[in-house]
């Protein structure tokens, strides 16, 4: 079906203009429409996995651009969870000028389509930079009355300056891209894949590498996100937690592997070592937190340290890890902030202090709670872990065995602060002054359902996402498998055990 | 070589007066002695027309224009009073550094080789001569052949910025003056965009 | 890579209903609970022990033998090429299984009397069939990541279990801390995985196991099985990562029975027994398993001694006897781990369930010192005790006495003189507080009316967790229990013990004759032969049958004397509060592991976060974008000041620049 | 002529140049009368053209000639700017002090 893909990307857009240009007072019809817009683009993408590219020239000049969009083995499976989670989101929705949010929601949903599946890489940056202004737009609008007007406006600023620094850099590496390689329609074109090699490469690989490591975002960079994440209301971090934290990522492996593998091994160490320094530093600072939202937070900046180092290792199954460790953490992220949304909405605070003992009366918001912190911590079974071991894997087939045992750290860490979160919530004796509220509601639970059943599914049998990004990854890595960089002395070997498994099956 | 020394010395002489007269009327007529001083400099270094335009122009000319405004502006309330110094040590940053450019200029010129004369043979146009003999280098007639052939150009834009420089001071001396300028007391600070202990983000 | 099968593949209809049961089980009552109220229990029973009569039933297929495979293997799904799931049932899995669904189903009718009336009745049966659930994907994987998974999912349970009651903050504590420890072995095990798939290429048992001489070098090999161990060092309770099963009692008591004492706790046993091809490759590794096995059995029976609680001393006695188990497993004595845990499974379920019967009959009652002369009031409850204590101690005729006396006996074989002497030291330990155990139950007089202080019991609160959650739970324990539900009929309780007694006596029995035992002829095809021979040993199996009998006889002698002879039992009051005031605090203290425990770990790592959480974040970085920032104001601010305004300061720095230009030229054309 | 006829050594006109260059300029500086700096700035003006003279006859080259020529045109239209403004400034702020007007001030 040709055009489906372009109207994944630009259909939100547009009926969330509508939505703006509506009258007033159609506040609940609007959520449901948005929630229909959203269910439909999961049909639509779930039901037609083989449409065609839409491409239309834009550029010749100074450098040939395309509208280009179209489904990529990456970013298949990625968009599907951008679009359940905004379905997810939408259902949860309940706040003021519900019209006006649900319109921003559906732009945010637009624009993040836009930037995966953008096959230029003009495109890309372009709708990079879209993608914040609703988040932007959102925070200011919808901020949480618990952090005030103002520090909802200093974190929304906070938000929009650092990613706009990064969408900057973006921009004029795209831009020099473009000029250096002749043309930015090159995202998932096999042919278009050359080693942007020049004394330029470094650069524009520097580029591209700031905003993705921003977004990401990854020790230093991320100070606005605890911020961002804590004001935002809870659907929209649902969403940005979820899926534009890995806009980044998904860049770096569409985008770095091809194109930037010289630069990007060069980068290695030092992204690795930010990677692990994110990966402990994330672990150990939500152990201490106690704004139960900021303990995802930071469990997010550890766990996306993690899928950083996965691409860096240029290592199939890592990627493909990756790959899955993208989508099952946006599952149950999303999962999370929605859960900690819903208590928060009830109890008026998120202090883990304050908090407790709510599980007493709701059974039903302790277990919603209790999966999605399980799938954060790893357990085996759910989505999360096979994301890891798939990593944990590819890395130490990769050489980065020390860095693997260094992995596994934040796991044990990570079920030490997701318990302290789930615990500080729902166990412990009844806390008298928390108002007692009614238990989680069936469009609550509808809400948190497709993603808890995801990541289930995910956790149970992975292939569908790894296989896929296992064969994008081996297209990505393989014309430039290393032959010096990493000095493996059992490397043949264990390459014939990797292609003995093959055989196996 | 004495005749220099006493020029110079007049020179010097009255260009400190004229920066120190209390009064600009004073100064006016410091600058006059000073500008006649130096037409007669010009004419040693065998340039009698500028000598001559020095005169005609500057003293003739542009000194009038300082009498006229200063005679203009003397029937205002309080002409001359000078308010607060608001930049009372400023002599000695200025002496210093022009201490230092003017003690460097002369060493260097000092220094370094006087320039070898071209050899230009006697007679021919634009040949070095005496003041006052015609067709020489810095005559009239030779000033003149210069200016209007080689340097044609710079002297019709001369005369374009002439005419600028007349409307500007049509313009700005013009009628229509509106109210007082206002003119912002000094130390009144402007309420900063970002102040400085406020952090940036929170 | 050559793939080397598992099992006889085919479509095993009733091995996926075993698996699944009580998953389906499970996911019933967490929905539904609240509809079925008191049916929880009974649905939750029928469902195990459906699976345990399908398990039964399939006995066949586990035991088929067929071109030297075992067993039914039944593939599933697959990941990636290497990453294939199945399940497999072979006869090691049919011991766990038969146990986990057997046992497993005593335990729900237990509980069916036990946990009536509390308020979230038919979620513990959730729990406990997800358990059971876990369990059995633990033991019917046929490959490391569906092992890795079944023991993720145990863990969980147990933390379910153990966090049961959770408005009480020491359950709280407990739940987390075991669940934590259990990750850390989860974790062991995912970096054994790990050096598996890269080496081998597949996670399956049967490539693994099939291409570990030649995938593996004997570094690497021990490696894998050291990190291997940590896993089951985690689960099994095993020294240093042991700290968590005490604490573990906090859950109700037939969680103890199941989890903590019969089948989870076990599973360090059986995942050494499973990978026992990659064990007798590495000597190393057998090494230290038998050592750290010996070092827990020791220590672990030396705690038994210095503790009050019944659920502690039998805690205890827990990870002592599973430190018996790796033990044997870890020297090479498979099929005598195994039987130990088939044995051990027996008595002390059947001790805890009996012990739960006090509990329950008691008020929740857990400290010895306040029971005494139970034996009048509770006579079956004795008498299963009895026999438990029996069994644990290995006095003839009863199960523990074969099982214990393969193991001892295996340490010899497999020439461990040193692993033997520990062994024997601890069997006689573990009579002595056994019979401690009960003579102080159910002895003498009793003393629940006695006062605490009496006792030597200082502040009902600054005893052990247990009773401190205990007592500070006791007024809403009884809103559950006490007033207004009436309690399940005394049988339902019993019987589960009844039939549990039975066992605990005769299940040893299976071991009679040596090696032509029905349990050696059981296992030959499972375990390699074993590499060490009977000559080896340097005593006859007999002479060591005697000289452990001597030693538990020495040790019943002594708690005979210490608390069974009528002047002890008469001034039990005065003993016992003495005793308490003696006890060496190291004991008390639990030698200090938590405390370690707390100083190394858990205080650095929450200081870390709190540390980068409200200084780093904060300062340092957002500090340092801050400087950025104020840097550009301080720039601003300076060339802001530069603007005076006034025309001369301008003249001024033209003078300046004018200066410098002249200086910058003079010195170049010097230079030139 | 021979060089020799350069009676007085072409150091002395420079140094003697930049004297008066360097008396303009504190004049600029130091005083705040704006007709008094105006004619400090002529002051400079003039000691460029006594420097562009001197060269122009060591040189036996004409330019300088009539780059003192464009010079002194050049003087003139800023002199009559300048006055023009000072006049206008006495206008509307009623002092001729420059340090009263710091408008600039930033």
């Amino acid at each position: 079906m040709t055009g489906l893909v372009t109207a994944l990307v630009l259909g939100p857009i547009l009926v969330g203009f509508v939505l703006y240009a509506l009258p007033k007072g159609a506040d609940a019809g609007a959520k449901w429409a948005g929630v229909a817009v959203a269910a439909l683009a999961v049909a639509l993408t779930l039901g037609n996995p083989h449409t065609p590219d839409d491409s239309v020239p834009w550029l010749a000049r100074p450098f040939g651009a395309a509208f280009h969009f179209g489904f990529g083995a990456i970013s298949y499976w990625i968009v599907v969870l951008l679009q359940v989670a905004t379905f997810s989101a939408l259902v949860a929705l309940r706040a003021t000028r519900l019209r006006e949010y649900t319109a921003q929601m559906l732009v945010l949903l637009g624009a993040m389509t836009g930037v995966f599946l953008a096959k230029d890489l003009l495109l890309f940056a372009l709708f990079w930079d879209l993608m914040l202004v609703p988040v932007f737009l959102l925070m200011v609008g919808w901020g949480l009355p618990g952090g005030g007007p103002r520090r909802a406006g200093t974190a929304a600023w906070r938000y929009l300056i650092y990613n706009l620094a990064g969408g900057l850099c973006l921009l004029l590496a795209t831009a020099a891209f473009g000029i250096v390689h002749g043309s930015t329609d090159v995202i998932g074109n096999p042919d278009a894949h050359v080693v942007i090699g020049n004394v330029w490469g470094a650069w524009i690989f520097a580029g591209f590498a700031f905003a993705f490591l921003v977004k990401t975002p990854v020790f230093p960079f991320h100070t606005w996100m605890p911020a961002t994440y804590g004001e935002l209301p809870p659907p929209v971090v649902a969403v940005v937690s979820g899926i534009q934290s890995k806009a980044g990522l998904y860049g770096f492996i569409v985008i770095g592997l091809p194109f930037f593998a010289e630069q990007m091994r060069a980068a290695t160490p030092l992204v690795v070592a930010l990677g692990i320094i994110s990966l402990l530093y994330g672990a150990f600072t939500a152990l201490a937190q106690s704004d139960a939202k900021r303990v995802v937070a930071y469990s997010s900046l550890s766990h996306l340290g993690l899928i950083l180092i996965a691409i860096f290792s240029f290592d199939q199954v890592a990627i493909a890890g990756a790959v899955v460790y993208i989508v099952a953490h946006g599952l149950f992220s999303a999962a999370l902030f929605l859960v900690l949304g819903y208590v928060e909405e009830r109890e008026e605070t998120r202090s883990l202090q304050r908090l407790g003992g709510l599980g007493y009366g709701n059974p039903r918001l302790a277990g919603a709670l209790v999966f999605a912190a399980l799938a954060a911590l790893g357990l085996p079974g759910l989505a999360g872990f096979a994301g890891e071991l798939l990593i944990l894997t590819g890395l130490y087939h990769a050489g980065f065995g020390a860095v693997a045992l260094i992995a596994l750290v934040p796991i044990v860490v990570a079920a030490a602060y997701m318990l302290r979160l789930f615990q500080g919530i729902m166990n412990g004796p009844k806390v008298a002054d928390l108002p007692e509220r009614r238990d989680l509601t069936w469009i609550e639970g509808l809400a948190v359902a497709p993603l808890v059943l995801g990541f289930i599914l995910l956790g149970i049998d992975p292939a569908p996402v790894a296989g896929l990004a296992s064969d994008a990854a081996r297209a990505l890595t393989g014309p430039q498998t290393p032959v010096s960089h990493r000095a493996q002395p059992r490397r043949s070997e264990t390459e014939s055990a990797y292609v003995a498994a093959d055989s196996v099956r | 070589m004495i005749a220099f020394w006493v020029l110079a010395l007049a020179l010097i002489a009255s260009g400190v007066f004229t920066i120190t007269a209390s009064k600009p009327v004073y100064s006016v007529v410091g600058l006059l002695g000073n500008f006649v001083v130096l037409a007669i400099l010009y004419l040693t270094l065998q340039a009698e027309f500028l000598a001559v335009i020095q005169i005609v122009v500057y003293s003739g000319a542009i000194l009038v224009l300082f009498l006229f405004v200063i005679a203009l502006l003397s029937s205002g309330v309080k002409p001359f009073d000078e308010g607060t110094n608001r930049l009372p040590r400023v002599l000695i940053p200025a002496l210093v550094l022009g201490g230092i450019a003017l003690v460097t200029i002369v060493f260097s010129a000092v220094r370094s080789p006087s320039p070898a004369q071209p050899s230009i043979t006697a007679g021919s146009p634009g040949a070095l001569g005496q003041t006052g003999e015609a067709g020489v280098f810095g005559s009239v007639a030779n000033f003149g052949q210069t200016l209007f052939t080689t340097n044609l150009l710079p002297f019709e834009v001369t005369a374009l910025l002439l005419m600028v420089a007349v409307i500007g001071v049509v313009l700005l001396a013009g009628d229509d003056v509106p109210s007082r300028l206002q003119v912002r007391e000094r130390g009144t600070e402007r309420e900063p965009i970002v102040k400085s202990g406020e952090p940036l983000t929170r | 890579m050559t793939h080397t099968p598992l099992g006889i593949e085919g479509s095993y209809p009733l091995l996926y209903l075993i698996w699944l049961l009580p998953l389906a089980g499970a996911v019933i009552l967490w929905t539904f609970g609240p509809q079925l109220r008191s049916l929880g229990g009974p649905v939750g029973a029928a469902l195990v022990g459906t699976a345990f009569v399908a398990a039964l039933v399939s006995w066949n297929d586990a035991t088929q033998i067929s071109d030297k495979l075992g067993g039914a293997h039944a593939p599933m799904v697959s990941w990636l090429p290497g990453f294939a799931f199945g399940l497999l049932f072979d006869r090691l899995a049919l011991v766990w299984t038969l146990i986990i669904t057997g046992v497993g189903f005593l335990i729900h009718v237990y509980s069916i009397g036990y946990m009536s009336g509390d308020r979230a009745f038919a979620r513990f049966f959730a729990f406990l069939n997800f358990f059971v659930f876990a369990m059995l994907t633990l033991v019917l994987s046929d490959n490391f990541v569906g092992l890795l998974i079944g023991w993720g999912l145990v863990g969980l349970a147990s933390y379910f279990l153990i966090g049961f009651w959770f408005e009480r903050p020491s359950a709280v504590a407990a739940a987390r801390k075991a669940f934590v420890i259990n990750v850390l072995g989860d974790v062991g095990i995912l970096f054994a995985v790990i050096v598996i798939v890269t080496k081998v290429g597949s996670i399956g048992y049967g490539d693994v196991f099939g291409n570990a001489a030649q995938a593996f070098t004997s570094g690497e090999l021990f490696v894998v099985c050291l990190a291997l161990f940590v896993g089951c060092a985690a689960k099994s309770a095993q020294v240093p990562l042991h700290t968590w099963l005490p604490d573990a009692m906090e859950g109700p008591t037939p969680v103890s029975a199941l989890i903590h004492a019969a089948t989870m706790v076990t599973a360090g046993v059986y995942l050494i027994a499973r990978c026992a091809p990659l064990w007798t490759a590495s000597a190393e590794a057998r090494e230290l398993v038998g050592v750290i096995g010996a070092l827990t059995a020791i220590a672990g029976a030396v705690l038994g001694i210095a503790q009050w609680d019944i659920k502690r001393i039998l805690a205890y006695s827990t990870m002592s006897q599973i430190g018996y188990m790796i033990m044997a497993v870890g020297v090479g004595a498979f099929s005598a781990g195994v039987l130990h845990f088939l044995t051990h499974a027996f008595f002390k379920a059947e001790l805890f369930l009996g012990a739960g019967i006090i509990i329950h009959n008691l008020a929740d009652e857990q400290d010895v010192r306040r029971m005494g002369g139970l034996r009048k009031q509770m006579p079956f409850a004795f008498i299963a005790m009895l026999v438990g204590v029996l069994a644990i101690c290995g006095i003839p005729g009863f199960s523990g006495y074969f099982s214990k006396d393969a193991i001892l006996y295996g340490t010899l074989q497999h020439g461990h003189p040193i692993l033997y002497a520990v062994g024997v030291i601890t069997a006689g330990i573990t009579a002595y507080y056994m019979f401690r155990l009960l003579f102080v139950t159910f002895f003498g007089q009793f003393r629940g009316n006695v006062d605490a202080s009496d006792l030597g019991i200082r502040h009902p609160d600054s005893g052990t967790p247990g009773q401190a959650a205990r007592l500070a739970h006791e007024a809403e324990e009884r809103e559950h229990h006490g007033s207004g539900h009436a309690h399940a009929p005394a049988w339902i309780m019993s019987a589960p013990v009844a039939v549990l007694i039975p066992f605990s006596i005769g299940i040893g029995w299976l071991a009679i004759g040596g090696e032509n035992s029905p349990w050696q002829t059981f296992f030959a095809p499972v375990f390699p032969a074993a590499p060490a021979t009977a000559d080896v040993a340097p005593i006859p199996e007999l002479l060591s049958g005697v000289i452990v009998l001597v030693v538990v006889a020495a040790g019943i002698a002594l708690a005979y004397l210490r608390y069974g002879t009528k002047a002890a039992l008469g001034a039990s009051v005065a003993r016992l509060r003495a005793e308490t005031m003696k006890m060496p605090p190291v004991l008390v203290n639990r030698y200090y592991f938590d405390a370690a425990i707390d100083a190394l770990f858990v205080k650095p790592a929450a200081a870390a976060g709190r540390f980068f959480g409200s200084f780093v974040d904060p300062v340092v970085i957002d500090g340092g974008v801050r400087e950025v920032a104020h840097s550009a104001t301080w720039l601003g601010h300076l060339f802001r000041s530069f603007q005076t305004g006034l025309v001369r300061g301008y003249a001024l720095y033209l003078v300046f620049g004018v200066a410098c230009f002249v200086v910058y030229y003079a010195v170049i054309g010097a230079g030139k | 002529m021979t060089p020799s006829a350069f009676a007085v050594p072409i150091e002395n006109y420079i140094g003697l140049s930049a004297v008066i260059f360097f008396l303009g300029v504190t004049g600029v500086i130091v005083r705040r009368n704006p007709l008094i700096m105006l004619m400090s700035i002529e002051l400079m003006f003039n000691a460029a053209n006594l420097a562009l003279i001197t060269f122009a006859k060591a040189w036996v080259n004409a330019a300088g000639h009539i780059f003192a020529f464009l010079v002194i045109t050049v003087a003139a239209a800023e002199a009559a700017i300048g006055l023009a403004i000072v006049v206008v400034v006495f206008r509307r702020a009623a002092h001729v002090d420059v340090d009263e007007i710091a408008t600039l001030h930033g």
